[in-house]
């Protein structure tokens, strides 16, 4: 095992970029995001890795950037923001429509207005829909882990799709910790050179994002959704040989005394190591809580959701988002729909929480858990709002 | 698990110290967490930051509301921020200044165990400067016993090169000289 | 009979939509959508070739005895060969109804 | 004078690059001039370059999946990005040659858009594109409106003009403000090589652009480029018009080279009158004596102040 790092992890999330030998990082700075464009930046100019960083004007030209390099087979990274992300929504569907394989880190932030710098997941569930790999870190150890494998996710032959890593803003881009860093040996052996089906070389000229009469559209987005859904086989092998390799087991679902549990809570990303501790206080009282991290988020792991879920009767989805006027969260929504027919399906409660930075601690979890467990009906509700 | 919070003006390095702190924990061998009061807080503005140090992995990733120690970079700040907000009974409160204790419980209202240094002056005869972030550690780990002394010097070594050796000789001073009374 | 689409398939379609037949477009006889065709009358035509060079369509070319002609399976009819042709080589004729 | 410069270009096209690099079977109007200015673009560019192609006319006419008409390597992403597509081109092409990834070939990135992707909504992404200094070619396929959508009215709109959406109305007679002087902002960003050109005057084009193909770093190329769909002009006057705009004064041929100006084909000395070019153009049909006679005097301050540029203007590597 190798030495513990403490380290930033915005920096570390630069580092693990550095450890992957791209070719070019087109990024544009944003709170709680700029961490990662001036460590990087920093890497590249001191001749530390062979890149072009290109200092982009904005995100829209961030990802256009990538998707340019990406096309002439170049490994391509970026990283943003809130208002970043949503300024390059334009461009996300068309990079994974064109399975150009760009890695992005998402610093997690709400989205405006009003605005509002802190951290909550109303940014990545704004371009759910784009066609991209979107995974959730939970400490900085998963920043690196989760960048170096995303990199082999998203440029496997059988993948082909751009994929995202969601950090949380501030709760982890500014947080240091100890870190274990793979060595440049371990990641040169764990991650194969790009080898892509199509390039931009005048060699062998090509014709990228052509585009779609309606007489074809239709198989086309059936195609695209059939490469994100089966992706889900490629990651789970690529996690197989990343524990066979460096010992750590990642799950679509991770499980924390989920097995005998009543009641389960659902969350994602950095909150759940502090919802962990909710679940050790419960347990010492007697209760049967445990826990449900969502680490994939798309493709969305279905069968493991619902392996994790037998005999659970309410499950306690935490959301750190919405959607104004409709069903409530997305991902409580989503997943009280994939659920719809499941007969011994649990009690579905969802909170909306932990938005814009409002700070979750210990007894807030357990006051959910009280809470969920004498609420009557299904309905989302905020959670801690003041009346 | 010893949880910290620093208060003090933004450009003081309240960050670089916490970072020191982390590092110095982790390079232990121990668990820490280092971590500004996120926002948008500019040079001059109170600003606070924080530290977790544990033996075991730390999960707990809200911010401190009960401290074990708060530490007082700046004494400027002590009549405009309640600085011993939460303080857990038995915790520490650690001053940079040059007065005497008793003024400072008198001005809080504090009767809790207290640790005071005059690290401005210690920083300003070794370092030519000031800025107390780095000397402030020596008052630190003498009146925590949080971490051995020595834990602190690859982390001051990386961040400062050439200048290290002063600010370790400055920490030297505020760690021998801190008075600590119950 | 209809004649079968590529690709038929959702599983045919490639990935990213990628055409690797550089030029393809040409499959596609853009010759229909003219109402008029440019005829060349060799004794006045001074072999210049400007209306090779002005043609959008890049469907005139120059044959081995140094005349030219346009490939009447892509002309479009537009008529630029005959107005922009310095000798007055070139007349536009109606298509036959 | 004009005439010697005529006869030049007559008996030039036998001398032109033969290969083609844009097949016919695209989908572009008949008579189409922005067509016609790729074709010579891509001819004077050659194999070893990559397109990186706004959405646009030339986006929808050629590139119907699944085929293409281009035969050098393409990629179109949006409208808005080109130049940064360009720009992420050039940079992985640069990374992966250095690298030793890539045959070691000089490889020209080339980001093409019309006047909407340039001038209105591209003009940011081009902006920061020129200012980082890629070894790229920006060449903007100038027809003076959203043609693709529909004839809307763009910065690049002439006075005046009728469009869709600056219709000759009885208040207001068209597009109120006048066309933006694009070349003059790429002049600003200190990009070293800034052209107009027009496919009306091929040789010119093609000099131009490989000038620009042979310099290394960012250069931007403005090609007027005539639409008789959308100007309401006959198919076969396509060519005509172009070389109308330059003989009138409203679209000056020249090049800028590292802020020297100069000019590449010579106006007459006595320029014809506005009236000659808007004749067979139904977009300034609305025009009365009055209004042509504004227009007139905007062209002859414009063209003045070019004048003014290419008299007094010095490189600055001088």
């Amino acid at each position: 095992m190798s030495k513990r790092t403490g380290m930033e992890v915005a920096i570390a999330a630069a580092e693990a970029v550095a450890l992957c030998n791209i070719d070019v990082a087109a990024v544009y700075p944003i709170t709680p995001q700029s961490h990662i464009a001036e460590h990087l930046s920093d890497i590249v100019h001191n001749g530390r890795i062979d890149a072009e960083f290109i200092t982009v004007e904005s995100e829209h030209s961030a990802m256009s950037a990538c998707a340019g390099a990406s096309a002439t087979g170049a490994r391509v990274y970026t990283a943003t923001s809130s208002q970043g992300l949503i300024l390059m929504h334009e461009i996300l569907p068309i990079v994974s429509a064109m399975r150009l394989p760009v890695v992005m880190g998402n610093a997690n932030r709400a989205l405006s207005g009003p605005l509002n710098i802190w951290n909550d997941h109303s940014d990545i569930m704004s371009v759910r829909d784009c066609g991209w790999i979107q995974l959730f870190a939970e400490n900085g150890q998963e920043v690196i882990d989760l960048t170096i494998q995303s990199f082999k996710m998203a440029e496997h032959p059988d993948v082909m799709l751009p994929a995202v890593v969601n950090l949380d803003g501030f709760q982890l881009t500014h947080m240091i910790e100890p870190m274990e860093f793979p060595t440049q040996e371990e990641v040169n052996r764990f991650l194969p050179e790009r080898a892509p089906f199509a390039t931009l070389h005048p060699d062998k000229p090509v014709s990228m994002g052509c585009f779609n009469m309606p007489d074809i559209f239709t198989e086309t987005m059936m195609a695209k959704n059939e490469a994100l859904v089966n992706s889900k086989q490629t990651i789970l092998k690529i996690w197989d040989e990343w524990e066979k390799q460096f010992g750590r087991r990642y799950k679509p679902v991770e499980t924390y005394f989920s097995e005998d549990a009543e009641t389960l809570i659902l969350t994602m990303g950095s909150m759940s190591e502090t919802a962990s501790v909710a679940v050790d206080e419960m347990r010492k009282k007697g209760k049967r809580v445990g826990l449900l991290r969502l680490r994939l988020w798309r493709p969305f792991p279905l069968e493991e959701l619902r392996s994790a879920l037998k005999g659970c009767k309410t499950l306690i989805v935490m959301d750190r988002a919405l959607s104004f006027g409709g069903a409530g969260g997305p991902v409580g929504t989503e997943i009280k729909s994939l659920l719809f027919h499941d007969k011994s399906r649990p009690r579905i409660v969802n909170f909306l929480m932990g938005l814009g930075g409002r700070d979750m601690k210990v007894e807030d979890f357990i006051a959910m858990v009280e809470r969920a467990g004498k609420k009557k009906d299904e309905t989302y509700e905020f959670y801690g709002v003041r009346q | 698990m010893i949880e910290i919070r620093w208060h003090g003006r933004g450009g003081q390095g309240a960050v670089t110290s916490v970072e020191l702190l982390a590092l110095a924990a982790i390079e232990e061998g121990k668990y820490a967490q280092g971590f500004p009061a996120f926002g948008p807080e500019r040079r001059g503005a109170p600003v606070m930051a924080y530290n977790r140090v544990d033996a075991q992995p730390i999960r707990v990733r809200s911010g401190i509301y009960q401290p074990d120690v708060v530490v007082v970079l700046d004494p400027s700040l002590m009549t405009l921020v309640n600085v011993t907000d939460g303080i857990k009974p038995g915790g520490l409160l650690i001053v940079n200044t040059a007065k005497p204790q008793k003024s400072i419980r008198d001005t809080l209202k504090y009767t809790g165990r207290l640790a005071t240094v005059d690290a401005t002056h210690i920083a300003r005869e070794e370092l030519g400067l000031p800025i107390a972030n780095t000397t402030m550690l020596g008052a630190i780990l003498k009146a925590t016993g949080v971490l051995k002394f020595a834990s602190l010097d690859v982390p001051i070594e990386e961040r400062f090169g050439r200048i290290a050796a002063k600010n370790k000789k400055a920490l030297k001073r505020a760690y021998d000289s801190v008075k600590i009374s119950k | 009979m209809k004649q079968k689409k590529w690709p038929e398939a959702w599983h045919e379609v490639t990935p990213g939509c990628v055409v690797f037949a550089p030029g393809s477009a040409s499959t596609y006889k853009t010759g229909s959508w003219r109402a008029q065709r440019p005829v060349w009358d060799n004794k006045k035509c001074i072999k210049c070739g400007i209306c090779y060079i002005f043609c959008p369509e890049c469907c005139i070319s120059e044959s081995a005895d140094g005349f030219f002609a346009a490939n009447l399976d892509y002309c479009k009819g537009c008529g630029i060969c005959e107005h922009e042709c310095w000798p007055q080589a070139i007349a536009m004729v109606e298509e036959e109804v | 004078m004009m005439q010697t410069v005529r006869n030049f270009e007559l008996y030039t096209p036998k001398l032109i690059e033969k290969r083609e690099f844009f097949s016919s079977g695209h989908r572009a109007c008949q008579g189409c001039g922005e067509v016609l200015a790729l074709r010579l673009v891509l001819k004077a560019l050659g194999r070893d370059t990559v397109v990186a192609n706004a959405t646009g006319c030339m986006e929808i006419i050629s590139t119907p999946y699944p085929t293409t008409a281009w035969e050098v390597p393409y990629i179109h992403v949006a409208f808005e990005n080109a130049a940064v597509v360009a720009s992420g081109v050039e940079a992985g092409l640069k990374a992966l040659r250095r690298k030793g990834k890539i045959a070691d070939r000089d490889v020209k990135a080339v980001g093409i858009a019309g006047d909407g992707g340039t001038a209105d909504i591209g003009m940011q992404a081009l902006s920061g594109a020129m200012e980082r200094g890629h070894d790229m070619l920006f060449v903007c396929l100038d027809n003076e409106a959203y043609m693709n959508t529909g004839i809307q009215r763009s910065s690049s709109t002439p006075f005046m003009a009728a469009t869709t959406t600056s219709p000759a109305g009885t208040v207001i007679p068209g597009q109120r403000t006048g066309k933006k002087n694009m070349p003059e902002i790429m002049v600003a960003h200190r990009v070293p090589y800034v052209a107009t050109a027009c496919p009306s005057y091929p040789l010119d084009l093609i000099n131009k652009v490989k000038k620009a193909r042979k310099l290394k770093g960012p250069s931007y190329i403005h090609v007027f480029s005539t639409c008789p769909t959308g100007w309401r002009a006959p198919s076969r006057e396509a060519v005509k018009l172009g070389r109308l705009a330059v003989e009138t004064g409203v679209f000056p041929l020249y090049e800028v080279e590292n802020g020297k100006y100069r000019l590449t084909v010579e106006t007459p000395e006595k320029r014809r009158s506005v009236a000659d070019y808007f004749k067979s153009q139904g977009r300034f049909r609305h025009l009365t004596p009055d209004q042509i006679k504004i227009f007139q005097e905007r062209v002859d301050g414009e063209y003045r102040q070019l004048m003014n540029k290419i008299k007094h203007s010095r490189s600055w590597q001088e």
